[in-house]
């Protein structure tokens, strides 16, 4: 695996818009940090906005992510386990591009949530692949031949094995960082210490940019150190409408809107002349919905939930 | 204890399912956990009859206790006084080190050895051109393959019930029989199915699922009629027991908005969902 | 694996005595937590002076508890990376046991520190064993039969592989832990999340005992979360003479004077007799060491670093 | 930098030693560093031409800025000032994956393919039976199949410096050419071996060890006598520069008591240890 010399700068910062310019590519593998809360929206509508295309997503459950750019044609393929929106709804995008191949056909790849994270793991790792006692005698290895099941050479026993993910950029969203891209995370990460491992390119967004000063006094939080990390972007409310722990609440009365829209193609396509086409940058997006809407989900979540250190 | 086996009655559908899914659960389990009805069942079973039970979610999360609704494994709700917040694989390695004594599990499909289908319905399709695509595993099929045991939930419908499954999203007891340890699996699997009329048991040696019980005023025919196999029944079929009054009332706390109980979801407006938080919090400080 | 219903009690408190006669029977396989720092060192003293027998030891860089343990009859095998004292010096009755047979001949099965963490890291996960890139090419693999080889059945590439370690009993040492066991760690820690997982029985040991309470406000600081755990002692200063970050200092002048006897063989038998008989518990080692001496090994420590949670 | 260049007079072996390692370090670099020399060259370098080194220890520490003398790769200073502290596979995992720059290795006995013995002296028995027990690989076979580039730190002397180590605790060429290529490590391999008379480097076709430098007094017929081999020499032989004045003056500052550059820990008492840590936490706060 090469590296450039991003990884090595002392100043990593970048608007979001500059930061999938410059590393995402036609064709790409990316992958996305998050699961249900932490997830990277901003990230989808920028890169369906920049009119990226033929890209292959990597992820456990990449909700939002991947319904919006199933919906938006960038997708030719997922290796996924999961696409819906949970508690606000189904994927309709997802269901339409793979029952209908409405924008286009995708092929997906089914795995497992975990079996996906020992993927990243295996690529955070640099093994070619991971055992696993999940998927034996389920139907997921019948239909993806990229898992294999071997005799365990020390005892025996019947293991699973699944591939190493080596996605060519990863987008993790974390609660701070410093513009070295020391990232931290405060709650639980979901799979955002390996993905930031397993990919060639990792742009770090946050919550806010920390000095590196403030990094070393919690190094116990740091789940990406400045060398696995090319470009840092502040991105606040990155997640809207989901929620970010310690930030902001889960905005599901925004969400129930937006995926009663999505139920139709022409609701899909209006809201997203609306709310990606419409606005030139995630900030746009956000003054659309309104400081004072994210002020109170802000606000609320404090109540609940409040960084002590 | 006495004054919780008062039985509620004036209670609906939902909120029976979350009584039965909290008396699945014993007190010092370790369940891995999803949202919805399994996720309410958890809490009520932690705030009654099983003090020491501790939730995950495989967002990363460990033994929270929430003060307000929560509305997905990766809500905030789910750090909220956690004991340890980590990474998915960690808590999915966890479990499959057999350190999760139940797993909570739907889908679309059942069959008759409780092997589970959330990916696709086949329909007059196939895998991959299918009439109907469903969201995937998730976690399904690493809480089915190595829980120590698994709850299943689902609808009763005689399109779901099923001979055999389109797809084994998650692996029940396979074709029955010792053929689940055969395949490796190091989990116990399901140990009941939870649907709106009934509960399913299965059979120590053939792990063939039976009807164990059902609920308050549906019939052993109903539910034969919703099984599209030739059902086997315990030799005397229960009446699945309504929620206490205690479970009730703090169903109704926990879900004071409907959301999971009363299809309140419908209804919430924003500013209603901003005083909903802010009203859980005080009265749900108090349960823990 | 089988679990007993220790790790489902509510208040796992004993003290370093009862724990080790408890949960260590002769002829287990035994691992210790640390690495340099962090060291388990009260921990092999209370396991000699309980007279156990033919143990078996895994770990990465058990300095002082293999090099004691070795000493005093105790282990018949160590599957390990280094014996070694690092700057204070070497680890004499460690080599008088291989190169003499004293006291009594050990069988050594050599890995590297990194390929141990993975045998910890595959018990964690309950697979049988784990692929790396070490050990290629070197001359271990010749002398270790469990250290096999495969190629990638994915990419053709050769792989290393190492077995999965499920040692009987894991003794780790933690920055502080509920009763519960809910154990946090400060600054590294070395394998010991993957060791308290990969255990069958798992003793924590550590500095202070805190409330559940406390637990939950800093939940990314807990490596051991309760249903790993089937002990909980609180053991001040158990790694003395080494260090423990955020609590006390290395105390090396300490080190150098046991290292001094530890030359001879006779040196080594006066110190045991001395510092592990001559004392009926780790408190007897303390109080012989002086709390003078180690009040000033933790301030002077606390000008250093300092926990600021 | 004008100022830096000029050479101290002054200084002992392992004050040139620490010199000559933190010449190893580019500015940027990621490095792997165990006790001793090596981390004294790393913090040299940090503080003079390698502002952004990172040092990362494997008790799972990464980036310490330690106001004292670090006496073990676990010492509490490791944590100083860290920008990340974890757990040791998670580090060796990043030096696998190919982030570490260099590693910083040693041993008892090196080839002349840089093959490091730190396991067993053979003698007249065998790894079994072997005349001298070493402590083993620790961390060195990991750094020197994965690192980019590793620096290997031992003194010259006959019996130490074979044709073949006993056994290869640690792979540098193999047998040459691209015979490390070929076993499947995905670290680049030794770059220099550094020793108390001179250094060698690596030829890029044979990928054997030949004489770079001599350090200052030292003759090329001294280092070819302390050579088990028929030894090859650079067309011009250098001589090994010394410390600058202000790599020494660090050097002096870091290792106040001498511990590692003037055998400090022979007359170390508690008091003056303590006193040591007092004094160094002032002095080095302001280097950093």
């Amino acid at each position: 695996m090469e590296f450039v010399n991003t990884r090595k700068k002392t100043d990593k910062r970048m608007t979001l818009k500059e930061a999938i310019a410059t590393f995402v590519k036609d064709g790409d593998t990316i992958a996305f940090g998050g699961m249900g809360g932490i997830q990277c929206v901003a990230h989808a509508y920028e890169i369906i906005r920049q009119g990226k295309r033929n890209l292959t997503l990597i992820g456990d459950s990449p909700c939002e992510a991947g319904d919006l750019l199933v919906g938006a044609g960038v997708l030719k393929r997922m290796e996924i386990a999961w696409c819906s929106y949970a508690v606000a709804g189904l994927a309709h995008n997802f269901r339409r591009a793979v029952e209908q191949g409405i924008p286009h056909p995708i092929e997906v790849e089914d795995y497992s949530n975990f079996t996906i994270g020992l993927r990243f793991l295996a690529g955070a790792m640099n093994v070619p692949f991971l055992p696993t006692k999940s998927l034996l005698g389920s139907d997921l290895p019948k239909y993806n031949a990229r898992i294999k099941t071997m005799d365990d050479p020390y005892t025996g026993e019947t293991v699973a094995l699944v591939p190493a993910a080596r996605p060519d950029v990863a987008i993790v969203h974390v609660s701070r960082s410093d513009k070295r891209g020391n990232a931290q995370m405060f709650g639980f990460s979901s799979n955002a210490e390996n993905l930031v491992r397993a990919a060639k390119k990792v742009i770090i967004t946050c919550e806010e940019i920390v000095s590196t000063d403030e990094v070393r006094r919690h190094p116990n939080l740091t789940i990406a150190p400045e060398y696995t990390v090319d470009a840092v972007a502040e991105v606040p409310f990155a997640c809207h409408p989901w929620n970010m722990p310690y930030y902001y609440a889960y905005d599901i009365p925004f969400h129930i809107q937006q995926l009663t829209a999505f139920r139709t193609r022409e609701g899909f396509e209006r809201w997203m002349d609306e709310w990606c086409f419409g606005v030139d940058s995630w900030e746009g997006y956000l003054a659309k919905v309104g400081w004072d809407r994210l002020e109170r989900l802000r606000r609320v979540e404090r109540r609940f939930t409040h960084i002590s250190c | 204890m006495a004054e919780n086996q008062n039985f509620a009655r004036d209670y609906n559908l939902p909120e029976l399912l979350v009584a039965a899914a909290a008396r699945e659960l014993r007190d010092g389990d370790v369940v891995f956990v999803g949202v919805g009805v399994p996720l309410l069942g958890a809490l009520v079973a932690k705030l009654t009859h099983a003090p020491n039970l501790i939730m995950a979610m495989e967002s990363g999360s460990v033994g929270p206790m929430p003060y307000r609704i929560v509305l997905g494994i990766g809500d905030n709700a789910c750090v909220e006084n956690a004991i340890c917040t980590t990474s998915l694989w960690r808590l999915f390695a966890d479990q499959q080190r057999g350190y999760f004594d139940v797993g909570m599990v739907g889908g679309a499909q059942v069959d008759k050895y409780g092997n589970l289908n959330s990916t696709a319905i086949f329909g007059s399709g196939d895998y991959y051109h299918p009439a109907s695509r469903l969201p995937g595993s998730g976690g399904a099929n690493d809480i089915a393959s190595s829980a120590r045991r698994t709850v299943i939930t689902i609808p009763l419908e005689k399109r779901r019930f099923l001979e055999r499954v389109d797809y084994i999203t998650s692996p029940g007891y396979l074709n029955g029989y010792d053929s689940r340890k055969k395949a490796g699996l190091p989990g116990g699997g399901p140990v009941a199915i939870i649907t709106n009329k009934c509960i399913f048991r299965f059979d120590p040696e053939t792990r063939e699922a039976y009807l164990d019980s059902v609920h308050p005023g549906v019939s052993v025919e109903e539910v034969r009629a919703n099984v599209s196999w030739d059902l086997k029944v315990a030799p005397e079929v229960k009446v699945t027991p309504p929620p206490t009054e205690e479970q009730l009332r703090i169903i109704r706390i926990i879900d004071r908005a409907g959301i999971y109980t009363n299809n309140g979801l419908k209804n919430l407006t924003f500013e209603s969902y901003i005083q909903l938080l802010e009203g859980s919090l005080e009265e749900l400080q108090q349960l823990f």
